[in-house]
């Protein structure tokens, strides 16, 4: 059996981790597998759950989170047998040949959100919360940046992050109030990427009549009308990807992008009437030069500077 | 910066200080009886879930049957975000209730009862959440019975284009949910009361000198009990209007330290209501600032967010340090009452 | 025959292993003035407690005129007709004395009506008892007598036809204590019954009618006062036979030890304590300071023990001492040789929870010879306690004992032990014998006696008029800072030093009460401005 | 004489308060439709019955352990120092400064350098709320409190922006180098043939810890600061008697407690992590102060409770691991734990002396 382990966020954080549960989910209803899963409370937990799953027997074993990356080093050469997964953060290949790495292109991802919310946006103004201040949501938020100005070159971005503290991605009401100061500066799109809290930016917009755009999972059904869209991650697709290869999972290092579908905007029924074809086309034309690589989307992380937004 | 922002940054203010206010109040009531509490956050907390909770179950419950009684006329005589504030406060209420066990029947030490109900409503909002909702430690998403609205003050669209006073009234004034007013009007309110009533004086006195207080022939413990329901109730009203009034909805510690902020309200306003109100609007305009103003450009360097996120923190530090002057607390405070050693 | 204002029977009360009270019985016939006397610790207060209904008895019954009634509460003993001046007085500081009067007892649920009521009630009760004070002054300012007219007024104001006074003397001048009296007689007059409880035998021939005498939580006896003596009631209240005086030969003072100079010292709500205090001790003597506590001389020993800092100058044979720097603290003070019994053994003499042994180093913890390298030498330190225990006849003489079990005069031992043993060229003794039973008292005494024979100055502190004069061999009195005057114990009596005590140095035409009330209410105005 | 004798306060009072607790603790457990027997049968194995569970069970105390005497040693001062998790953080600071900084020749020096550090940042964090207490007369509960919030925000400027090693996604230091890395239970007692404590992250700072034990003993009860400390928590007005500086105790009885706390970052950072990360801390701070009730405040008592806290938290992610019961529970009991025996102890003791009185009389 596969076994799930989540980051500290939290199964059930509305986003990230709770993508994965809901590939894990899907993979178990599928194919009437069972997989067992646990949500860490502490650093040193990470190691202890992979070991005690791969001492029972448990392959592959999956994880969500960057910070599982180290631990997993750490661990892969101990449990040969053992195939682990680590989403979203990065083991070498050489070194541990029983590892897969899962990266996503979040910035192009976010590139095509930033598009998208450039071209909705009537004040030429829009917003982005990110929760705790760290590389990752830097990530996001340049490539986000970067998607706006290519609309719209003078188009304003204003980028918050909630906190310091891991308080950051559970604090709604500052969400909400990062939320009303970036409408009273003229945002009128706002991308949240923060966890807890952006579910107090998306309850706002809503209540303002403004639009939002979720993150990691498709949020568009949260406030119907009111959600531009959501920046899909697929962890659920890698989770249930890697549940259905089983013990006979590749390994290795996969970066799942806009070619790969790992990332990508959601469009559904709760978002269609704010979508224009317009924008539509304009996504689909970015997306395909992204894949062509004839668009360069700058990643935050390999040189951790933006040319679009200053930190 | 013109009126318009500095409206929307006192609007902000007016939000964030309201949840400091009743919480700050409700440690007054407390302190001045003679009960230290650091669980101020906690009772917050408890009551933030518990609001929205129920809430979200009145909401969307079309009858209510009991033992076979059809109940449902009784669901209809409030709308389901006056049940989750009932709710609230009575789980704050029963925090409350253990302080005062600990803290007052059994002579315990009054911060670590504090602590400890923090640790408890941390624990039990989010294990009772994911048994009622399994949404992992979140409530489902409030629909609009289930919230406070806003409310539009009389005249608040006519009079907006009187210059200055006009948006003042229509964007500060008006348009907050029906539990800020509740707040600032609790401010004259517990003012009066300390001050001009027998209960005031009275719950005064059993906070600086408990002997006096029983020697004249009046409950000790009554009144500290009393005092932790007045407390409760402020603090079940600041947790829903957390989560449903600003939100809709829980989520996991919510309060974010809140309860801690309003507590150094509480000293800085050295125990006094009127104080109380400038505390907490000026730790509410030092967060509304914070969230507005991230990084500031001071040409040669930048004050990192952090900073600014940090920066209440550090002015209560600066403060207490040294503009509060002599901060006097209540001279029983944080003693259990003895009589027989 | 009239039933008795107050009957008690068989009241019983334990505080854990602590028997206060043993199976009392005691009535109190209406319109008279009662004694109750004991030694401390006999379990007086304990016995009013529970007739207030402060605590509850374990046994026993309480009738009022007659009647059985249950007292539960001070709401019970209230509504009885029963008021209390407690022995600490039971006052909000920071309310005005109106506050204080209406707490309890206000007229419906708004202030306002009630306090008009009661200033009214205040101005008429102050004219017929002489009971004047300013009905919006604040507790903290006001003196102990007017906190103790306050107290009375609350009681009165409640209507109380009982009233039982807890060592009302304790903290007056003679002439307040007298001008109480007299509102004593009044009250009695007027038909009330009167309780009170002092260990001052005078007191108890001076006014009451009856007096009931506690011994170790027991009733031993109720006489009429008009047919007993002082001699038989300190019998009947320690067991045995006592000597009521010190003998001790005249003193033979060599030079100034101890020399002070203009000390000043203000605290911390800004209220000047010391207001340019200057004396000297001499080897060998003994100088008595009198006053009624709160006028400075807690102050003078703080500052002479090194506890808190200021201005002026005081010399340790001939050598400056640092006031307010880095030597001016405890240690500094003993290394110079000021050893200091202080007058609080409870929250300065002593740390309760630590055994004796510890004790017996207080203060003394750093001198080098306690130590053996880095860590204390305990073993060495609990030999020593060991012998100074014996040697001081501390019972019970078990160093591991700690020293909240034993009792007051045990205690003060231990203190005493601990300061004369490291032979101090001046030794600081305040209220010596408070709270010690007589015992005890007597031993202390012959040491400090004893001390002053080898040739040290000792400054000693007290409000006990009767110790001061028989231990001193000068007197100075202290009054709202200053030193009043300075007198000879053989050319002065306790009327003079009483009324110096109040501030007042010369009385022509006026009754002593009001000269003094003046005095204190200029002093107690000059406070409240000070503060804030 | 005494109400009580001293054993049945020490030991009796909260072990019965424990099993109060964990009473209740079973009543969730019931509650929320999970078998408390089987949970707690699923905790021992987990935690006690396998090297490796004592290994985690033995880390966790650890932190305990130095958090633990944190609180402890404030204590006997009477200060209640809420700001251990604040100053764990900030001698993580340290930890990490010396081991990436430093070119250690072997662990065992580099172990001192670090502990050197992590104590002196630690102390350096809690020295500010004891000097603004003792000269400033702010309350040292709060500004405790404060100092965890800005010491947060401290570490995540300097995980951030400064010792984040370029491109990385955690906000975490570089790895520390091989010379710093402390051997763990696994490297000092397995052999080939019984692969003990395998994987598990107790290493030598356990034994640092016990260290601390014994050296929080001999401070407080035989050296002359301990004497004034204990002195000046018992009584102020004594202590100025005696000549003890209320000031000067208490800021060094910070120092000493936030040094204390700093030491616990050897543990997680150096020993467990090898890196400096965000929230190495995890609440430990916190569940130092029901450490120091539980255990009395004495050195013995804060390890043994420090053990229960242990077990209870590796107990408890075992539970996480096996079952669905989710993770919050074990704050749940954390909290009970702590209402228990630090503020409801009087529940227990009342009656018990009731009990011993009573008993006492009829055997006189
Ligand atoms: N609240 C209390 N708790 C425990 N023990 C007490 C308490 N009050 C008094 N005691 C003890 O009961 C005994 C009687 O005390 P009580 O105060 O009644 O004596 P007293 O005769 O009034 O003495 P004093 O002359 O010192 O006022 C003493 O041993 C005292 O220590
Ligand atoms: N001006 C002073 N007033 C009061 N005490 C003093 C004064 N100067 C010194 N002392 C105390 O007298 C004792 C002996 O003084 P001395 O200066 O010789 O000691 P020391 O060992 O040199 O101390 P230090 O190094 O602190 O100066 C010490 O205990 C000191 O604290
Ligand atoms: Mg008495
Ligand atoms: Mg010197």
């Amino acid at each position: 059996d596969p076994a799930l382990i989540y980051d500290l966020g939290g199964k059930f954080d509305k986003s990230f981790n709770e993508a994965a549960f809901n590939g894990a989910d899907r993979w178990a209803k599928e194919t009437g597998g069972s997989y067992r899963d646990i949500e860490l409370q502490s650093e040193a937990q990470r190691e202890q759950a992979l070991r005690r799953f791969a001492e029972a027997g448990f392959n592959p074993v999956v994880t969500t989170g960057f910070s599982m990356s180290s631990p997993i080093a750490a661990v892969a050469a101990d449990y040969p047998d053992t195939k682990f997964v680590t989403i979203d953060g990065f083991v070498d290949p050489a070194e541990h040949p029983n590892v897969l790495s899962i990266l996503f292109e979040e910035h192009t991802g976010s590139y095509l959100v930033g598009m998208m919310a450039a071209m909705a946006s009537e004040t030429g103004t829009v917003g982005f919360v990110g929760g705790m201040d760290i590389p990752l949501i830097r990530k996001f938020a340049c490539g986000y940046a970067q998607g706006v100005k290519a609309v719209n070159p003078d188009a304003t971005v204003i980028s918050n992050m909630t906190g310091t503290t891991p308080a950051a991605w559970n604090d709604p009401v500052k969400g909400s109030e990062l939320a009303k100061a970036q409408i009273s500066q003229g945002a009128d799109v706002i991308f949240a990427a923060a966890g807890g809290t952006g579910l107090g930016v998306l309850q706002t917009a809503a209540d303002e009549g403004k639009m939002a755009i979720g993150v990691d999972s498709n949020q568009n059904y949260l406030h119907p009308g009111n959600m531009l869209t959501s920046m899909l991650k697929r962890v659920d697709v890698a989770v249930f990807d890697a549940m259905t290869a089983g013990a006979d999972l590749e390994t290795g290092v996969k970066t799942l992008g806009l070619a790969e579908d790992g990332v990508g905007v959601a469009m559904d029924d709760n978002n269609a009437d704010l979508v224009s074809e317009e924008m539509t086309a304009a996504v689909e034309e970015a997306k395909a030069a992204i894949i062509a690589g004839e668009t360069e989307v700058h990643d935050y992380s390999s040189d951790d500077s933006c040319p679009a937004l200053n930190f | 910066m013109d009126l318009d922002t500095i409206l929307q940054v006192l609007d902000s203010t007016v939000r964030l200080a309201t949840p400091l206010l009743l919480a700050c109040l409700a440690g007054l009531f407390s302190e001045r009886s003679g009960v230290i509490d650091i669980g101020l956050e906690g009772k917050m907390l408890i009551a933030a879930f518990f609001s929205a909770a129920i809430a979200a179950m009145v909401s969307t419950a079309e009858t209510w049957v009991l033992l076979g009684m059809d109940l449902t006329w009784l669901k209809n005589l409030f709308p389901a975000v006056i049940w989750g504030m009932f709710a609230g406060i009575l789980a704050a209420l029963f925090l409350s209730g253990l302080h005062g066990l600990a803290s007052i029947t059994f002579r315990g030490n009054q911060l670590i009862s504090g602590v400890a109900l923090n640790f408890l409503a941390s624990g039990l909002t989010v294990l009772i959440a994911q048994v009622w909702f399994s949404q992992g430690g979140r409530t489902p998403s409030l629909m609009s019975g289930g919230r406070f609205e806003n409310i539009t003050l009389p005249g608040a669209e006519a009079l907006r284009d009187v210059p200055v006073l006009g948006p003042i009234y229509a964007d500060l004034i008006s348009g907050h949910s029906i539990l800020v007013y509740v707040a600032f009007l609790a401010v004259p309110l517990t003012w009066w009361v300390l001050f001009r009533t027998r209960y005031g004086l009275r719950l005064r006195a059993v906070g600086e000198a408990p002997e006096a207080v029983d020697t004249a022939g009046v409950s000790v413990i009554g009144l500290r009990y009393s005092s932790l329901v007045i407390t409760g109730v402020l603090c079940g009203m600041a947790g829903a209007y957390l989560a449903t009034g600003l939100q809709a909805g829980f989520v996991r510690e919510m309060t974010a330290g809140r309860g801690y902020i309003a507590l150094a309200a509480l000293i800085f306003a050295k125990w006094r209501p009127w104080y109380a109100l400038g505390a907490c609007l000026l730790f509410g305009l030092l967060q509304a600032v914070a969230l507005r103003y991230q990084n500031i450009d001071l040409g040669p360097f930048t004050v990192p967010v952090q900073v600014m996120d940090a920066l209440p923190y550090i002015l209560t530090v600066v403060i207490l340090a040294g503009f509060v002057g002599k901060a006097i607390p209540p001279r029983a405070g944080g003693e259990p009452y003895v009589k027989e050693r | 025959m009239t039933a008795p204002a107050i009957e008690l029977k068989g009241i019983s009360k334990a505080f854990g292993p602590v028997q206060a009270n043993k199976d009392i019985s005691i009535r109190v016939m209406p319109g008279t003035i009662h004694g109750i006397i004991g030694e401390n610790g006999a379990g007086k207060s304990t016995l009013m407690s529970i007739l207030y209904g402060f605590y509850k008895a374990d046994a026993g019954e309480i009738w009022v005129n007659g009647e059985r009634k249950d007292i539960t509460d001070s709401q019970a003993a209230i509504a009885a007709g029963i008021g209390m001046v407690f022995q600490h007085f039971k006052l909000v500081q920071n309310f005005s004395v109106l506050e204080n009067v209406i707490l309890g007892a206000e007229d419906g649920a708004l202030l306002k009506p009630s306090l008009a009521k009661a200033r009214g009630s205040l101005k008429h009760l102050a004219e017929e008892y002489e009971l004047q004070v300013d009905p919006d002054a604040l507790i903290e300012n006001l003196s102990v007598g007017h906190q103790q007219r306050v107290e009375i007024l609350k009681a009165l104001y409640r209507e109380a036809d009982i009233l039982i006074l807890d060592e009302p003397t304790g903290v007056l001048t003679p002439a307040e204590a007298d001008h109480l009296f007299r509102i004593l007689e009044g009250l009695k007059r007027e038909g009330k019954t009167i309780i009170l409880i002092t260990h001052k035998l005078r007191e108890i021939m001076e006014i009451t009618d009856t007096v009931s005498v506690m011994r170790r939580g027991e009733m031993t006896a109720t006489v009429k006062t008009a047919e007993t003596s002082p001699e038989e009631l300190a019998e009947l209240m320690v067991g045995r036979k006592v000597l009521l005086r010190v003998d001790k030969k005249p003193a033979m003072p060599g030079a100034p030890i101890l020399e002070v100079e203009n000390l000043r010292h203000t605290d911390s709500h800004g209220v000047e304590r010391l207001k340019g205090v200057s004396l000297h001790v001499r080897a060998g003597e003994i100088l008595g300071i009198a006053g009624v506590s709160g006028n400075g001389q807690s102050e003078l020993l703080a500052v002479l023990g090194g506890m808190i800092g200021a201005t002026g100058t005081i010399r340790v044979n001939g050598d400056e001492i640092d006031l307010t720097g880095k030597h001016s603290d405890g240690q500094s003070r003993r290394a110079r040789g000021i050893a200091h019994v202080p007058e609080d053994r409870h929250h300065e003499g002593l740390i309760l929870p630590y055994t004796a042994w510890e004790n017996t180093v207080f203060g003394y913890h750093r001198a080098p010879e306690l130590q053996s390298g880095v860590l204390m030498n305990n073993a060495a330190i609990k030999a020593e306690a060991q012998a100074k225990m014996d040697r001081y006849d501390v019972r019970p003489p078990d160093p591991n004992l700690a020293a909240k079990n034993f009792s007051g005069g045990n205690q003060q031992k231990i203190v005493l032990a601990r300061e004369i043993e490291r032979d101090p060229d001046i030794l600081l003794v305040g209220q010596p014998t408070r709270g010690v039973d007589i015992g005890a008292i007597e031993f202390i005494h012959q040491e400090i006696v004893r001390l002053r024979d080898q040739g040290k100055a000792i400054l000693l502190v007290s409000v006990e008029l009767d110790e001061i004069f028989s231990l001193s061999d000068r007197i100075a009195v202290m009054f709202d800072g200053q030193i009043m005057g300075e007198r000879l114990p053989s050319d002065t009596d306790q009327t003079e030093l009483g009324l110096l005590m109040a501030g007042v140095t010369d009385t022509k035409g006026k009754a002593p009460i009001e000269v003094i009330d003046e005095k204190l209410q200029a002093k107690e105005a000059r406070e409240a401005a000070q503060h804030d | 004489m005494d109400k009580m004798p001293a054993w049945a306060d020490a030991v009796l009072v909260p072990l019965i308060s424990i099993l109060i607790a964990a009473a209740l603790s079973a009543l969730v457990i019931l509650a929320i439709g999970e078998s408390p027997t089987e949970a707690l049968s699923l905790m021992i194995d987990g935690a006690l019955m396998r090297s490796t569970g004592w290994g985690y069970t033995l880390y966790y105390t650890t932190n305990f352990i130095f958090t633990g005497l944190c609180v402890a040693v404030a204590f006997h001062a009477r200060l209640f120092n809420i700001g251990g998790e604040g100053q764990a953080m900030i001698g993580g600071l340290g930890v990490a400064l010396a081991c990436l900084y430093v070119p250690w020749p072997h662990w065992s020096i580099a172990l001192i350098g670090a502990t050197v550090s992590a104590a002196l940042f630690g102390a350096a964090w809690a020295w500010i709320p004891g000097y603004l207490q003792a000269r400033r007369g702010s309350h040292i509960v709060i500004t405790t409190i404060m100092f965890n919030f800005i010491a947060s925000a401290v570490l995540n400027y300097v995980l951030v922006n400064l010792l984040r090693p370029q491109g990385a996604m955690d906000p975490a230091t570089a790895r520390f180098p091989e010379a710093t890395h402390l051997p763990t239970f696994q490297d000092m007692f397995a052999t080939a043939d019984n692969p003990l404590f395998r994987g598990s992250p107790a290493n030598v700072t356990f034994f640092i810890a016990i260290l601390a034990c014994v050296a929080v003993w001999l401070l407080i009860w035989r050296t002359k600061l301990g004497y004034e400390i204990r002195a000046f928590g018992h009584s102020e007005s004594a202590a100025r008697y005696a000549g003890i500086s209320p000031a000067r105790t208490t800021i060094i009885a910070m120092l000493i407690s936030g040094g204390l706390a700093g030491m616990m970052a050897l543990n997680t950072t150096m020993g467990e992590a090898e890196r400096l990360v965000m929230n190495a801390t995890e609440g430990a701070g916190f569940i130092g102060i029901a450490v120091a009730l539980m255990g009395r405040s004495h050195p013995l008592g804060v390890f043994l409770a420090a053990l229960l806290f242990g077990f209870l938290y590796q107990g408890g992610a075992e539970l996480a691991l096996w079952t669905n019961i989710p993770r919050e529970l074990i704050t749940v009991i954390q909290a009970l734990v702590i209402l228990f025996t630090g503020a409801l102890d009087n529940m227990v003791r009342m009656p018990l002396e009731q009990l011993f009185l009573t008993f006492g009389k009829g055997a006189r």
